[in-house]
């Protein structure tokens, strides 16, 4: 078969990151891999940066986005979505005992930080830039460095890497405010508009690895609760 | 097909984007200047505990990306308990200030180096008719040396305020809402690259602008540059 | 050598790396002196002038203006350097210079050229300062050029303007680097007339000069520079009808 | 601390030393394709036809005018769906691969070319104009004058001028990164962000990047001296 | 004005934008003659000589070199414009040129400023142009210079190199603009002396000059430009004993 390129972002742990080595790891790698072998393709998985990530995809760099990418309307006017293969949620998160009450109000003139070009960054534009100083990064970790430098009083961020950060030791002193976020917001790998092929493919992989267990061995790797 | 309800959509994004630009170039500019006269006398002086510091300062400054020196000054700093409970952190810790500072900083080393060259080519004898005329060092560099050199510089002067513009871009990577933070946050949700152009375009109708008037104020103040 | 001579040089040496340029130059200027200094070129002229106002800080030597000594002190190396940057500035302001090259300030106009150091290191009032300025102008025959920029003269206007600049600080003396080299025959002319004005007013003068007319009619003491020492000196009927030393002689005969 | 910075797999050491290669391999590339154009650019400014004047003139100006990283964006992104779109005519719907690293150096070949046209056209003008007619009066061909006389003596002009930019172009390399290439800043930010350690890193990196520009400073001055020999330093 | 002159001029006519610099200059030079211009500045002697070699095209007007006449014809503006470029290459190639200013080509050293153009122009063997490079640095007294640059070179030198890179190209005639006048009155003798050289081995020569004494000396006939007209002409002698025009008495006699 043809060989299948999916990129990845490399900065979204646990989902996608580097490790010391330069290799990729993380959830969303290693769905790609469990994918891949389900439907017996030869894939390469690269790296892109995610201003760049949609772009590439157009421009034939490679076949499918897995980034932990949410299926907005907006992107689906330029790409396609298969199934999606994991659920979101946003959550506050703040220093313990912060006494922050989450509601336009509450977090009036409040710093708040997001990760740009993320779900949560366009909920707190959308939502707070009028009220609240809302920051939105390059990455993810920046998000929570400024949180721990005191340059923000929350974030708003994607439940599971959330989730994620705060079972670190060093970050104790943190944890979410407020309730889980559902803005419906379904995971899926991001194909050309009319690869439908490809999509059916994917879809059909994925069905298998649900089914087949190995979905549920990866996400036991990340998360004690199921995330599908 | 570029879509142009992105432009009444998001039009206040890329104004409000302007006027910071606009804002952090015009301060950084005036502030960079003012360091940079000091900076480019001692850098000139034959003395070594004038230029050494001097020309140390300017090595980094040019010698380093501006990006790394943002990230610095505002990741890097942001680490040390020491400056983020010091009476500084209500400064350093708000990101145009940041932008602002690192701005500053970086223009000041350039300016310095332009001006380095204009009171070199400062025809010596016009120097000596100064200190025939008894006139002591701190009148001549404001009355003669100055004046001249920043006559002489001042061409180079205004590409690197254009340089600053452009680079004053960098400061999205710092949260900062610049034009250019607006543009990458609202390209992250519409994937359309047409965005960039307009912001391309609104760059580049900025330093024609300025090249303008800088032309303007070169014909003022050198007028005395008779050509035959 | 009177300590009431308006300049007085006493026994002054200059090297510059290993070359020593002036070696033991004296010479002394009354008020009211012309003293015109010959020599080829590289004999040192433009170096013992420049030393005068400290432009070139001298090797050894005493150097008084007015019967103010200036106070010099051996640095670390054993170089003379100045003690006091104060009374060099009031020194330098009391000697005008007006250099071969004129060393007008490009960027202000031919008025401001004048004012500037009356105004900014005599401290003057501003509107005195103009009036007196526009004066000289008249007097040096360019007052419709004030608000030109010296490059919009030629060569014997600037001259002049550097003139008229020198003259705006009321100087004791001034010192004159070859002031018509750099013009042509016509301009030459024009400034040597006005300097023969200077002369006869009884100002103090020290001319560097290759204009042999000149020094022989306008000064009252002529001095040859050879290799960095006097070889002849005079007033010049005695200088030029009869010339003691050869080189001088020689140098009389090769005619520019 | 330190141990993020060791070389090998359990540190960014070799990462980073990667990535300043790519990093120097970017902008040696991008310089030379810089040069050329901007040496034709350059030439198209000196010219008699206007329209190619006009042309040149453009190109200058609206490259100048425009962030760089905007360029970068532009020409990667752009070029990918142009090429694309001219395929599908030839009904070619294969991919085509637009080489980030190809992509990077024309968008920093770009912008060095507009910069430095700028420089040799000065540089150009300031070869005395005098040596030009010497040749001419010899009875050489505007060709001859031009790469005998004229082009020699011009580097002696513009070699200050272009060190500059290429300190600019050394650092400009960094903003590739926003295309999938790592070299050296995308690697620092990687590290930063892995080890939690910024400071460590963007110090390490501005440390890397000031080395290079020493090493540039050495390279400028060795090639200055070459274009100014027989010059005496005070003519 | 015999067609086999080396170089002769009719009627030749040259204007920059409204200012008529040459108005008709006719003049002819037989193999071996010295013609001397001279004129006060501003008169259009440059302009005159650069017109023979085209560096400035004329206006109107015919040029021949040894009999071969310039092929010039009308643009769409009426002015005239060189017909065939390789004719122009060939003719200047006959022609040298020697400047006020030398313009040496300052990257390359003396020997390669020499047989630059008899190498790449008239596409003589390098080892050949080497040796004849040589001998001419050594007719003009400064062979031991040969792999030094031109600016390790005083003036004097310089224009002596500039003479020997003139002479390279074999040339039928060679013209001199003010050859002398950058230079100090010492090298300005260098540099006469080597042009009477030339002159008595029977060299076509057309020099521009403020050199009375080496006009009268050396040339074969004297013509003196005012205004971009011939005012007065002939050999040395008629010229400078018997003047008829009353504009060249008054140039002779403001003497210089
Ligand atoms: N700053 C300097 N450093 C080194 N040597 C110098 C310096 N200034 C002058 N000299 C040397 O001192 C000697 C005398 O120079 P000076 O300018 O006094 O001569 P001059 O008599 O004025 O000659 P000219 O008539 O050509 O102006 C020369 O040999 C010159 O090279
Ligand atoms: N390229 C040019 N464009 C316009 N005017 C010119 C140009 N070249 C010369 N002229 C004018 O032509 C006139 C004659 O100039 P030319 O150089 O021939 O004089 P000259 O006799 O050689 O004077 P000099 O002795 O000063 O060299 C001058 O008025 C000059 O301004
Ligand atoms: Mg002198
Ligand atoms: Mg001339």
């Amino acid at each position: 078969a043809d060989k299948i390129r999916i990129a990845t972002e490399g900065a979204y742990p646990p989902f996608n990151m580097k490790n010391t080595k330069g290799e990729l790891i993380g959830f969303d790698v290693e769905i790609a891999k469990a994918l891949c072998e389900q439907m017996k393709a030869d894939c390469e998985i690269v790296a892109q940066d995610w201003d760049g990530i949609i772009p590439g995809l157009l421009a034939k760099k490679y076949d499918a986005i897995i980034a932990s990418m949410s299926i907005t309307a907006e992107r689906q006017k330029k790409v396609s979505f298969t199934d999606p293969y994991y659920s979101n949620y946003l959550r506050f998160i703040a220093k313990k005992n912060s006494g922050l009450t989450i509601s336009k109000s509450g977090l009036k003139g409040k710093k708040l930080g997001a990760q740009r070009a993320t779900i949560s960054a366009q909920h707190l534009e959308d939502n707070f830039r009028k009220t609240a100083n809302v920051k939105v990064y390059d990455t993810q970790e920046a998000v929570f460095l400024d949180l721990k430098a005191g340059r923000l009083d929350s974030v708003l961020v994607d439940a599971y890497p959330g989730y994620d950060w705060l079972t670190q030791p060093d970050n104790s002193a943190y944890d979410h405010v407020g309730d889980t976020i559902d803005i419906n917001d379904k995971i899926g790998i991001a194909i050309r508009k009319g690869d439908s092929a490809l999509a059916d493919k994917f879809n059909k992989a994925l069905k298998e690895i649900l089914a087949s267990g190995a979905y549920k061995r990866i996400n036991g790797n990340y998360f004690p609760f199921s995330i599908y | 097909m570029p879509d142009f309800s992105l432009i009444t959509q998001y039009g206040d994004r890329f104004w409000d984007g302007t006027l910071i630009t606009l804002k952090l170039v015009f301060l950084s500019s005036i502030i960079g200047l003012m360091i940079a006269l000091p900076l480019a006398l001692a850098r000139s002086s034959k003395k070594r505990r004038y230029w050494i510091p001097a020309y140390s300062y300017i090595y980094f400054f040019r010698g380093t990306p501006l990006l790394i020196q943002l990230f610095i000054l505002y990741y890097g700093l942001g680490q040390f308990p020491m400056i983020t409970e010091s009476f500084l952190w209500p400064v350093l810790g708000d990101a145009e200030w940041c932008g602002l500072i690192g701005l500053t900083l970086n223009t000041a080393a350039y300016t310095a180096e332009i001006l380095r060259g204009g009171i070199r080519a400062i025809p010596r004898g016009e120097i000596e008719a100064a200190k025939a005329f008894g006139m002591s060092w701190g009148l001549m560099q404001r009355r003669i040396v100055l004046p001249r050199a920043l006559r002489i510089a001042w061409p180079a002067y205004g590409n690197e305020v254009i340089l600053l513009l452009k680079g004053s871009a960098l400061v999205s990577t710092i949260t900062v809402w610049d034009l250019m933070g607006e543009t990458r946050s609202v390209f992250s949700r519409t994937y359309a690259l047409e965005i960039f152009l307009y912001a391309a375009i609104i760059y580049f109708l900025l330093t024609f602008v300025l090249t303008r008037v800088f032309n303007l104020i070169e014909k003022r103040i050198n007028r005395y540059l008779v050509c035959y | 050598m009177t300590p009431s001579a308006a300049i007085s040089i006493n026994n002054l040496h200059k090297t510059f790396a290993d070359n020593e340029v002036l070696k033991g130059v004296s010479l002394s200027a009354n008020q009211g002196d012309v003293v015109s200094i010959l020599g080829s070129s590289g004999s040192g002229k433009s170096t013992l002038l420049r030393c005068i106002n400290l432009l070139e800080v001298p090797t050894s030597g005493q150097i008084s203006v007015n019967g103010e000594e200036l106070n010099l002190k051996k640095d670390r190396h054993g170089d003379l350097e100045p003690v006091d940057p104060k009374q060099i500035s009031r020194i330098r302001s009391r000697l005008s210079m007006v250099f071969q090259s004129f060393n007008l300030w490009s960027h202000m106009t031919i008025l401001e050229n004048i004012i500037e150091a009356p105004v900014h290191v005599l401290k003057k009032p501003k509107a005195q300062a103009i009036e007196d300025a526009m004066e000289l102008l008249n007097k040096v025959g360019i007052a419709e050029k004030a608000d030109a920029y010296p490059g919009e003269l030629s060569g014997g206007q600037q001259q002049r303007v550097a003139i008229a600049r020198a003259l705006a600080m009321e100087p004791d003396a001034m010192l004159f680097d070859e002031p018509t080299s750099a013009l042509d025959p016509e301009l030459v002319n024009e400034v040597l007339q006005v300097m023969r004005q200077l002369a006869e007013e009884g100002r103090t003068m020290i001319v560097v000069t290759h204009e042999m007319g000149f020094a022989r009619e306008v000064s009252d003491y002529v001095i040859f520079l050879h290799e960095g020492r006097i070889e002849e000196q005079g007033p010049p009927d005695q200088v030029f009808e009869r010339p003691e030393s050869e080189r001088f002689k020689q140098f009389l005969s090769s005619g520019l | 601390m330190f141990e993020y910075l060791s070389y090998g797999d359990t540190g960014f050491g070799d990462e980073l030393l990667a990535g300043t290669l790519l990093t120097l391999e970017l902008a040696l590339v991008s310089l030379a394709v810089g040069i050329f154009l901007g040496l034709i650019t350059a030439a198209a400014k000196l010219s008699q036809n206007r329209f190619y004047r006009t042309l040149a003139h453009l190109y200058t100006e609206v490259v100048r005018g425009i962030p760089e990283m905007l360029v970068v964006l532009v020409v990667f992104f752009g070029a990918s769906v142009l090429i694309q779109i001219v395929a599908t005519w030839f009904d070619y719907n294969e991919y085509i691969e637009v080489n980030a690293f190809v992509a990077g150096v024309f968008a920093l070949g770009l912008v060095f070319g507009a910069f430095s046209s700028e420089v040799f056209r000065g540089a150009f003008l300031a070869v005395p104009k005098g040596q030009l007619e010497a040749a001419v009066a010899c009875g050489m061909s505007n060709w001859q004058v031009f790469h005998r006389i004229r082009l020699p003596q011009m580097w002696r002009f513009a070699i200050p001028g272009l060190g500059n930019l290429w300190m600019v172009l050394l650092k400009d390399t960094s903003l590739i990164s926003i295309i999938a290439l790592d070299e050296l800043l995308r690697w620092s930010k990687v590290a930063a962000e892995t080890s939690k350690q910024p400071f460590t890193f963007y110090i390490a990196a501005a440390a890397i990047y000031l080395f290079l520009t020493i090493l540039s400073d050495l390279v400028r001055n060795y090639f200055e001296a070459k274009a100014n020999r027989g010059i005496a330093p005070h003519a």
